[in-house]
């Protein structure tokens, strides 16, 4: 069981239960984003307020899903605010490298120390790895927010 | 009936049930998305390879030959087995959602245009849903949905007005999800008394309980081999054999013709038209050594036998969890499948799928391929335990202490 | 290339080579309809039913990402193989048969209408032209078609006024009746440059020779695991990202959605698009154990042991059996595949397979699924000795001698 | 070998190496059929002249196969000559029932002696069972004779 509990750290078990920035913004002048997982129906919703500094002003996530996706979404909302694009940007390839395999099934190297350190709370899902088929969980607010972004610059 | 088999003795024969995680011995719960297998389908499969395996139908060699003989033979089963009279009427696929995919393609190409309108119910998985989709975004046809009622019943209350001059009506004869075993005889007359031709999905149905196509008057019949202890890559059709005679071609390619010029093809007769390139046939050989086994034991045999596991589930899950579970659909275990869709309160059903699988539990989260129908639930993902004959109420206890531990571990 | 390995020691990896037919050991000559298969492919298949099978991509339970893992493993394997850097380009499907049916209909669907044209040969297998003949009666376009020229060669003269306007060139890469290859570098660069997307039938070629699809410059290519050591009901559309990406679904059903609602489906990315229902999940596993032990071996040196036998055969069966036997096709082993289509003199094809069987020798007659290329030579059916890595120079022998007895059975 | 040997009949060769009525009928009189054994591409044509007592005036055999579908042509061609429309038909259930192997793989009633005698050379063929690829071979003729007498009374 040592397994499980690797992948269910108390902190995530927090963030489950007790979300961040759970709720909405309005839109405009918040952005909207939808993400859904095709395996299990996990849907994930961003609402993203970017100041003209180019600041993340203010997240809001709704949507459903199991402990992993709604705990990552939520520490996502935390890790994220505040933050310019460009840092939000670095922080998503820090935590895609966490949580990804290689193609060819050799692990990625290991984010360095402090990348770790920049991911704070994230790090904690780093147990998932170990579940190829919840990665997806993990990282299905990402590619919301990622999606997201690329529709605020578009 | 002949004498109901020793349930617990066919568990040697299924050397994947004997093997362990996390140092626990696996309790396998998950039938309904694919069964495991007999030494004996293993068997017939790897004696073909190693003793009578070429291709078939063109080789006038002994090999060919005795391949070819295994292969028609297997067709012979299938048919004997699901009642059909002519094997000719048994179609091999790669699974149940090609052999849907043919009827909706080839009998609804030659069949369903603009201004038509074919009826599906809610509940069906999504190989009913989508080739019917595809088909009537090229051709303009109306898709109408029998709902959910009661229980995780259909809402028959306006089947007539639904089907009047409906050309088909697809259902599934066991849901997926809930276990619902739909109210066919009725079904299938009012189809037919509308005119509507009648496509059974009857993946879960048919290696759980006897199935008759004679007596049930459908006329298509579909349904997978991995479901039923046979090997993955073979599904079945089976149509009423004047349908299949008149329908176009599906896939094109050596087996399904008769002539082919640099001008055109002619088909040949069924059920080669629709069997085109080398066919699953070892697989198809793997299905019949399937056959023989449910055969054996019997069919109504291992439908009491789930009748009775699901009996013991439904009680001693609710006893067990009490308020913390809910079980989906009706209560009523002779009126359901051995397929139970839960929701664990406050445990989302991907974390009790693994919180499970640390006990060896397999059971699996999701929408189960039936999106319309959780959208019906309200639910967006229940965790989904489904027996065959090699569970057993032991099965069904650890099944319980796992759930209580998930509710323990999230709910605390 | 590394150390050629030792042949004669893989037969005994072969079971059914080691049995006998009217008291002689086989000698099976048909692998170019379908091969045979080592022990090491059965046991990695047995393996996975026994330890590690349930369905794939939906479960999160352990046997479940076991499966899942090895079936996507098959489809990196697969890749590497036929040098795709990218492994969702590999799509499996039952078999070539239905990866050319899926590229006419769905890429063709898409792409040609009334007024447009392929271009095919007259040396296709029906695979390879009945599919697109579906596709032509209903969509009106027109299919040119490139004619047989000397020693089953195709005759390329009017290579570029056939592929003007061209939007589609299927062809295949070598013959399944003469083993002439096709100059797959010629004609596809001819197309590109007319603009057509190019279709490669590559079922005699991937279980005999070095494949790159990234030096190929192909659009499409497909093959069969049944020829290559690998199960049945299996089969492998490569195909580039960027054109998979835009086209439609092929079949519809469970695992190629990523949302399906009463009013429509979306469909998922590439490869679930197109792999619609259960796949072939031990049978894809089977074909990655039939890769390993293919390049093991190293396709070079099996390329270079069917080119030392067909060139041994060619010249024993001229010798030995003189005016009496014509081989069609090219003289030049290397120019070739080790694919033999044979007519002896007053001898029917089905009586010489049939006189041969008694020799405990197994040669397909027929038109081999290619009747158009039989019409240009002016032959209605061939007796086919083909040969794979288990063959040796003692099949041939024997081939000859039962030859001899055919002829001298049916002369005098 | 002596399955091979039970195959290939000494009649059957005698037949398959001078087919007896072989050529073309004038058509009309004659009617004309062709018939195709889609997996090995044999053809067989069949020219017949029904006189208009209902008799078998006379039949032509054209086309290409094997030793097997040309003899059992050839034998056909033989037996059937001068017969009326009836009697072919009661032949060619004999010859049927000779080639026949029920659906369930149990073989069907042997023909009785004097239905094989009725057959004749027709008889030889009898080794074809054993090999049930052949059969189509043997009964290729018979089926395009039977499409013939359909297509007459139509
Ligand atoms: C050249 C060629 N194309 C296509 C096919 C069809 O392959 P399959 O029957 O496995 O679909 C074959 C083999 O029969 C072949 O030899
Ligand atoms: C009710 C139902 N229909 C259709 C299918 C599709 O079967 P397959 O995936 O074997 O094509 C399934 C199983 O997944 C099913 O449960």
């Amino acid at each position: 069981m040592t397994d499980l509990e690797d992948l269910y750290r108390e902190i995530i078990l927090d963030h489950y239960r007790s979300p961040r920035n759970s709720g909405e913004l309005e839109t405009p002048p918040a952005h909207r984003a939808e993400g859904f997982n095709p395996l299990c129906g996990d849907e994930i919703v961003v609402y993203l307020l970017v100041a003209d500094d180019g600041t993340i002003a203010d997240i809001k996530i709704g949507g459903q899903g199991c402990s992993i996706s709604q705990s990552s979404a939520s520490m996502m909302s935390a890790a994220v605010k505040g933050k310019t694009v460009a840092q939000v940007r670095d922080l998503m390839k820090s935590f895609k490298g966490l949580m990804s395999i290689a193609a060819d099934g050799a692990e990625l190297a290991e984010p360095s120390p402090s990348e770790i350190r920049e991911l704070g709370d994230l790090a904690a899902l780093r147990g998932v790895v170990k579940f190829p088929t919840r990665i997806k969980c993990a990282t299905l607010s990402w590619n919301t927010l990622d999606q997201a972004l690329a529709e605020l610059d578009a | 009936m002949t004498k109901a088999p020793d349930f617990a003795a066919l568990k040697k024969d299924f050397p994947i049930l004997h093997t362990e995680r996390n140092g626990r011995p696996l309790v396998f719960l998950d039938s309904a998305a694919s069964s495991q297998r007999p030494t004996q389908v293993l068997d017939a499969m790897d004696w073909m390879y190693n003793h009578a395996y070429a291709n078939v139908h063109r080789g006038v060699y002994g090999l060919a030959e005795a391949a070819t003989n295994a292969y028609e033979s297997a067709r012979l089963k299938v048919a004997r087995f699901i009642g059909s009279p002519d094997s000719s009427e048994v179609i091999f696929t790669k699974n149940a959602t090609e052999a849907l995919n043919l009827v909706a393609r080839s009998w609804g190409g030659a069949n369903l245009g603009d201004g038509d309108a074919i009826v599906l119910t809610t509940m069906e998985h999504h190989a009913n849903i989508v080739p019917w989709q595809m088909m009537a975004a090229e051709r303009g046809f109306e898709i109408r949905w029998i709902p959910l009622g009661e229980n995780g019943q259909l809402d028959l209350t306006d089947l007539d007005v639904l089907l009047d001059g409906a050309k088909m009506l697809s259902v599934t004869s066991m849901s997926n999800v809930l276990g619902t075993i739909t109210p066919l005889d009725r079904l299938i007359s009012a189809a037919h008394a509308a005119g509507a031709k009648v496509c059974i999905d009857a993946c879960q149905s048919v290696p759980h309980m006897r199935t008759r196509v004679d007596e049930m008057g459908a006329d298509f019949v579909a349904f997978s081999g991995h479901k039923m202890l046979g090997p993955t890559g073979i599904g079945v059709l089976w149509g009423r054999h004047e349908l299949l005679e008149e329908m176009p071609p599906f896939l094109g390619g050596g087996g399904m013709i008769s002539n082919v010029t640099t001008e055109g093809f002619m088909p040949d007769a069924v059920p080669s038209k629709f069997e085109a390139g080398t066919p699953p046939i070892v697989e198809a050989v793997g299905l019949g050594a399937a056959i023989d086994y449910l055969e054996a034991i019997g069919m109504d045999h291992i439908r009491q036998h789930e009748i009775e596991l699901t009996s013991y589930a439904l009680r001693t899950l609710s006893e067990r969890l009490g308020q913390a579970i809910t079980i989906h659909g009706l209560s009523e275990p002779a009126q359901r499948g051995g397929v139970m869709s839960i929701t664990l309160d406050g445990v989302h059903a991907h974390d009790v799928s693994q919180v499970l699988d640390g006990y060896a539990v397999a059971v699996r989260p999701g929408h189960h391929c039936a999106k319309p129908l959780m959208r019906e639930l309200g639910v967006n993902a229940t965790a989904r335990a489904s027996f065959y004959l090699y569970n057993d109420t032991s099965d069904v206890d650890v099944l319980a202490d796992a759930l209580i531990e998930a509710h323990r571990f999230f709910a605390t």
